[in-house]
């Protein structure tokens, strides 16, 4: 294989074992987990690959004409690292928690394939070097998801489907109005470092404006910035990995990420200003992180009160991103990554609590912490890194994005962190309080037992480790290929031509 | 007034007269007698009106023989499957036709 | 006088084609229809069409008619006592 | 052809025409089938005729060919009709005008 | 650019007519023996034809020597070759969906015309393609239209005659008035080959009502709403790989001749009110299939409806084809070329997979598919394939043409068709989605029949096909290219 093709075989590691894995019987199941685990870790050297180019600076892509005027671009620089980097470091802890999950239930070729196609589908967002290609892995996103979303097959699983379906079919609609509308006069707009579409005559700048008001109403319904978040909560029916990998973080991050795009490599941080198209944004994010937090408090069901969190920090990436200035881009962007291996943590933990104790609830949960200590240590450290203690991953990007806001002129966004941190507190802590300090007052619903630990190691291994990544990506946020590193090369591009 | 423009216009009356009673009727067989007699208006509005411009003409005599072969074989097609409805279920129209 | 012949040939294909279009009975529609084939080989001729007026006199009318005669004998023939009285 | 011949023929065509034409009122009023057939026929030998005499008339020696095939078609319908129409019902056409 | 040493046009038709002949005089033969030979030999023939054009351009062909006006002219363009290509194609997976049938289906003695009717069909399309003037169009619409009708009866049931009858009557009305818009013609202009008529119409009232005629006549063939109450039963009741040719090609033909009559010597007279109404009509198409498809119980009527919207989206392409300029014009041609061919594949590959699910619960209606997903994962794979190209999402050919049909309409300002393509495309989500919806649901595990793999590999086929042809569309385009009517903008080669 070619360095320069390298993409296309980072699309390839999840594309051909989705294929391999529709083909295969249901009953092959240890040539299923092979073939996903090492397909799995093989993404994640490629990946690792990858980045050393753009570390060198020396970005892959690969491109070729799906018709005149329209190019099919693959390419690996910083950005496409950082979000590629993510899905397939928590692709693989996801589908070790996947295996576990699914053991003994139908449907599992179905499952896993459709997943390896989400993944693909990530992963080719992540890559996209144009406009049209992002377009097309987006819709594909949201075309396998939906399967995964109805998999157990009720009738409450398929009135989420029909909803998750009305809100991303509708957002893809407007994105690709949008993205059609900036063609129409720009041509076929390339992802590039500082933007590129400065060249534009100024009596286009209304139409600049639609458009960009479009694609980000269509990024924003993946994204679920308020009001188009509905879809969010009610998908939480879907299996834990699935709500774990592609609600917190594939789906809603492939919006946040396109939003991360359109504003820093279509038009460019400084135009996107010009234009005074960064504003609203920052004003729908806080708005969203907010009533995000709010609804959060009202939630009794663990995992809804999840989607609600995930709703609020979400749009931290997009208010990182709206703040102008480059503290503000390195806490958004830093978020990214940060957000997604926390909250894949405490998807995890309430898979686990519903595995292995049958508690969906959070007032079910008292004395959790005796019966399930690495599980509920897990979710402890989970939630402090979300409420922003130091020196957890959560911290180091509520610190930028504060510092961000002071250096944009906007300091009424620290108001917003802080009300946000208040009721992550609020939400959170009471949470943490009943594991540890609280006696079960009644059996639980549904216990399981699996033998010498607490839940199956399927399920530990891959808590553990995300919970172990969220310490680290504070601690040793100073070291080089450290999140917060790879963020600040992206800022420092972004902002350098 | 030559021959050929006359039959032209005989031709259009037929067309028009057929068509309503293509329209008008609901029995299979009898719109398979407006749609013959359309076929034919048409034939002579099509000699009769090249003719009248420009004398004797092959070229669409060539054509109206085509035209007669194929209605031919649609009429046949038509009865073939009509036979076939009625034998099923002794109706002469089509369902959606077959008001009261 | 041949403009007398068209006259009257065009009248009876109206004559004969209404007929054939508006009769009560099918059985005589048929037979009109025949009459009107036979009508239209003679405008043929008239149009200086001789190969088509051999086609339409063989065809639109003979395998036409006889195709149409066929059928309505069999309607006939079925009619005498129809299938639940759906006809 | 001598003038005056060709006005004869002219006038025998459109008598025969007209003879032709009168036929119908024949098929139209019936009252049996088979009275509609036979008037059917006569205009089979009536457009014989007619076509024999344009033949004559215009020289073209194809409209006997026509003439010919319009005499072999009364042996098709007639014998379609015996075959396949059968005996008619008894005394008046039946209005099979039904849906 | 008359290339008397092609005989590959000639053979495209004979072919397909050979093998009709053959199997008609031959029933007795093992099918497969007699049919894949022929459909080897059509494939070949058609693929042949394609690479000839591609390289060669334009290519003619007088049949039996004789030149116009009587003799029978045939003309390879881009789109005559592709269409011939896509014909044979698709064809062949439909052979094979029957080939793979169990015998027992067909006890229905009109069976025995299977093989006949589907091969005249194919000569009858090829027919079409390839048809120089109006008359040949004609001949092969109306063959087109008997071969069909025929073919729809095979299914045996009460409702395919009914469906059949009314389509036939609806084909016969159709061809007349188009036939008797020739006939105007003639008078007018006294020639029938459309490269006589290249100089363009003049707009007097014979030519005027000459056109209303034709185009009534080829809009009823096409089932353009408002004129497609025949469409839905017909393509409903008939056996599954008819319902697919007829949804993928014979709809089409008759489009292909109003392109061909409009946008070359009709052009002139394709003023913006005429084109816009076209687009009207498209939009009624798209609204109303939609909605019907949406509420209809049966798959198959699910599917048919859909093709009465789809077909919407190439009149809706008309405004574009002359009401702009043209870089749009250009890109408007582009997409509806490519919504032809992919909406071919695609609602092939979607009636063959209904059929195999349709088998598989034994039942027609969407609702009784609870429990399908598990039990022929592939062939609902193949529907959803194919869905994705109808709803017009990427990665697809639906999604390309659709793409370019926005930038034609964005670069034109005619917003209104914006929305319509847009809209049409939810409102084919929310038809599409019903199915998988049904599919998803929890059944009963006990209750399917077993059908053969083979259906559901043919449907993947093609659907994978509507695919591709998304993303690898230049050779398809650049070839649908040549010989584009010169109203359209497009020089031979050039980009737009």
């Amino acid at each position: 294989m070619s360095a320069a093709s390298l993409p296309a075989w980072v699309l390839a590691s999840s594309l051909l074992p989705a294929v391999l894995i529709f083909l295969l019987p249901e009953s092959r199941r240890r040539t299923r987990t092979t073939l996903n685990l090492a397909a799995a870790g093989l993404k994640l050297v490629l990946v690792a690959a990858m980045s050393w180019g753009v570390v060198r600076n020396a970005p892959h892509e690969v491109r070729f004409t799906m018709w005149p005027g329209a190019e099919f671009i693959l390419r690996g620089d910083a950005l496409a690292c950082l979000f590629a980097g993510l899905s397939a470091l928590l692709w693989l802890f996801t589908t070790i928690y996947a295996i576990g999950y699914l053991e003994g239930a139908p449907n599992r070729s179905r499952f896993f394939g459709f997943f390896s196609l989400c993944v693909a589908s990530t992963m080719g967002i992540a890559l996209a070097g144009n406009l049209l290609t992002f377009l097309l892995f987006y819709e594909l996103l949201t075309l396998s998801t939906y399967p995964l979303v109805v998999h157990r097959g009720t009738e409450k699983a398929l009135a989420a489907g029909r909803t998750y379906l009305r809100y991303t079919i509708t957002g893809g609609a407007a994105l690709l109005l949008g993205i059609a509308v900036l063609y129409s006069f720009a041509g076929d707009v390339e992802f590039k470092e500082t933007g590129s579409l400065r060249a534009v005559a100024e009596s286009q700048w209304p139409l600049l404006r639609v458009a960009f008001g479009l694609m980000i109403a269509g990024l924003g319904v993946k994204a679920a910035l308020v009001p188009l978040h509905g879809w969010l909560p009610q998908a939480m029916v879907a299996p834990a990995p699935v709500s774990a990998l592609l609600h917190a973080v594939a789906v809603v991050k492939a919006g946040a990420f396109g939003i991360v795009r359109v504003v820093y490599d279509v038009y460019g941080i400084e135009f996107a200003r010009e234009l005074a198209l960064l504003v609203p944004l920052t004003i729908a994010a806080s708005v969203t992180i907010v009533w995000g937090s709010l609804r959060a408090t009202q939630q009794t069901d663990l995992k809804r009160r999840l989607a609600f969190s995930t709703v609020s920090q979400v749009s931290y990436i997009a208010l990182g991103v709206s703040l102008f200035g480059p503290l503000g881009t390195i806490g958004g962007l830093v978020h990214l990554l940060h957000q997604g291996i926390m909250k894949v943590t405490l998807f995890y933990c309430a898979g686990n609590y519903a595995e292995t104790l049958g508690v969906h609830d959070i007032r079910e949960l008292d004395g959790a912490g005796r019966r399930m200590p690495l599980t509920s240590a897990a979710f402890t450290i989970g939630a402090v890194g979300m409420i922003g203690v130091p020196p957890l991953a959560g911290f180091v990007s509520k610190w930028y994005l504060g510092l961000g806001a002071l250096e944009a002129g906007h300091p009424w966004v620290l108001a917003v962190l802080i009300a946000s941190s208040v009721l992550n507190a609020a939400y959170f802590l009471p949470i943490v309080h009943r594991l540890w300090f609280r006696n079960a007052s009644a059996p639980w619903p549904d216990e399981r037992s699996f033998g010498r630990f607490e839940t199956s190691l399927w399920f530990l291994i891959p808590t553990l480790a995300t919970a172990a990544l969220t310490v680290g990506a504070g601690l040793f946020a100073g070291m080089p290929f450290s999140p917060l590193q790879w963020a600040m090369l992206i800022t420092r591009r972004e902002y350098l031509p | 007034m030559s021959p050929a423009l006359w039959y032209a216009l005989v031709g259009a009356l037929l067309v028009a007269v057929a068509f309503a009673a293509f329209a008008a009727h609901t029995h299979v067989v009898r719109r398979l007698l407006a749609f013959n007699v359309m076929g034919t208006g048409s034939f002579l509005i099509l000699v009769g009106l090249a003719q009248h411009e420009r004398g004797p003409d092959p070229v669409p005599q060539a054509l109206v023989l085509t035209g007669i072969v194929v209605a031919v074989a649609s009429t046949a097609l038509a009865l073939v499957v009509f036979r076939r409805w009625f034998a099923a279920t002794g109706r002469v129209a089509l369902p959606e036709d077959d008001t009261p | 006088m041949t403009l007398l012949f068209d006259v009257i040939l065009g009248l009876g294909l109206l004559l004969a084609a209404g007929g054939a279009l508006w009769s009560r009975s099918l059985f005589r529609a048929v037979v009109l229809f025949v009459v009107f084939g036979l009508l239209v080989a003679l405008a043929w001729v008239r149009l200086e069409a001789p190969d088509v007026a051999l086609a339409e006199a063989a065809i639109g009318a003979g395998l036409t008619g006889a195709l149409l005669f066929d059928a309505v004998g069999h309607l006939r023939r079925t009619r005498r006592d129809p299938p639940d009285g759906a006809a | 052809m001598s003038d005056s011949f060709a006005r004869l023929l002219d006038v025998a065509s459109v008598a025969l025409l007209v003879t032709l034409l009168a036929g119908l009122v024949r098929v139209w009023r019936g009252p049996r089938a088979e009275d509609r057939m036979l008037a059917g026929q006569l205009f089979g030998t009536t457009g014989v005729a007619i076509l024999l005499v344009l033949a004559v008339r215009t020289g073209n020696a194809a409209l006997r060919d026509v003439a010919l095939v319009l005499a072999a078609l009364a042996i098709v319908t007639v014998s379609t009709f015996v075959g396949r129409v059968g005996e008619p019902p008894a005394a008046r056409e039946p209005d099979d005008d039904a849906r | 650019m008359i290339d008397a040493a092609t005989p590959l046009i000639p053979l495209a038709v004979v072919v397909p007519l050979l093998w009709a002949v053959l199997t008609a005089v031959r029933p007795q033969v093992r099918a497969a023996w007699l049919v894949v030979p022929g459909l080897l030999a059509w494939c070949t023939t058609a693929a042949l034809l394609w690479s000839h054009v591609r390289a060669q351009g334009v290519t003619q062909y007088a049949l039996g020597g004789w030149a116009e006006p009587l003799g029978i002219g045939l003309r390879a363009d881009g789109l005559a070759a592709t269409l011939t290509l896509v014909t044979a194609v698709i064809a062949s997976a439909c052979a094979l969906h029957r080939l793979l049938s169990p015998p027992a289906e067909f006890a229905d003695h009109a069976a025995r015309w299977f093989w006949p009717l589907f091969f005249l069909l194919g000569a009858a399309l090829d027919g079409v393609w390839l048809a120089a003037d109006l008359f040949n169009m004609y001949v092969g619409l109306e063959l087109l239209g008997l071969s069909a009708v025929g073919l729809v009866t095979v299914a045996g049931t009460t409702i395919a005659l009914a469906a059949a009858l009314r389509y036939l009557l609806a084909a016969l009305l159709g061809s007349l008035a188009y036939l008797l818009g020739v006939a105007l013609l003639y008078a007018d202009y006294g020639t029938l080959a459309l490269a006589s008529l290249a100089n363009g119409f003049t707009a007097s009232t014979t030519t005027l009502v000459a056109l209303a005629l034709i185009t009534a006549g080829l809009c009823l063939k096409t089932a353009l709403f408002p004129l497609h109450g025949w469409l839905p039963p017909a393509h409903g009741a008939a056996l599954p790989p008819v319902s697919a040719l007829l949804s993928a090609l014979v709809v089409k033909a008759s489009f292909v001749m109003l392109l061909r009559i409009w946008l070359g010597p009709g052009v002139s007279l394709l003023v913006p009110a005429v084109a816009q109404g076209f687009g009207v009509l498209g939009a009624g198409a798209i609204a109303w299939g939609g909605w019907q498809a949406l509420r209809h119980a049966e798959l198959k009527m699910l599917v048919a409806h859909s093709t009465v919207a789809q077909l919407g989206y190439l009149f809706v392409a008309v405004p574009l084809l002359v009401d702009a300029s043209a870089a749009a014009r250009a890109s408007a041609w582009d997409g509806v070329m490519l919504q032809v061919v992919a909406h071919a594949l695609a609602k092939s590959a979607m009636f063959l997979a209904s059929g195999a699910l349709i088998a598989a619960v034994a039942s027609y209606r969407v609702d009784d598919l609870a429990g399908v997903s598990r039990h022929m994962p592939l062939a609902l794979f193949a529907f959803g394939l194919s869905a994705v190209s109808l709803m017009g999402l990427p990665p697809s050919g639906g999604f390309s043409a659709k793409w370019m049909l926005l930038q034609a309409a964005l670069a034109s300002g005619q917003w209104q068709w914006v929305f319509v393509l847009l809209g049409g495309g939810l409102l084919t989500a929310g038809y599409v989605f019903r199915v998988f919806r049904a599919s998803f649901l929890q059944g009963a595990e006990d209750r399917f029949t077993p059908t053969p793999l083979g259906w559901d590999v043919v449907a993947l086929a093609l659907a994978a096909s509507a695919i591709l042809l998304g993303v690898m569309a230049v050779a398809p385009l650049e070839v649908l290219r040549i010989g584009a009517p010169p109203s359209v903008g497009l020089l031979l080669n050039g980009a737009p």
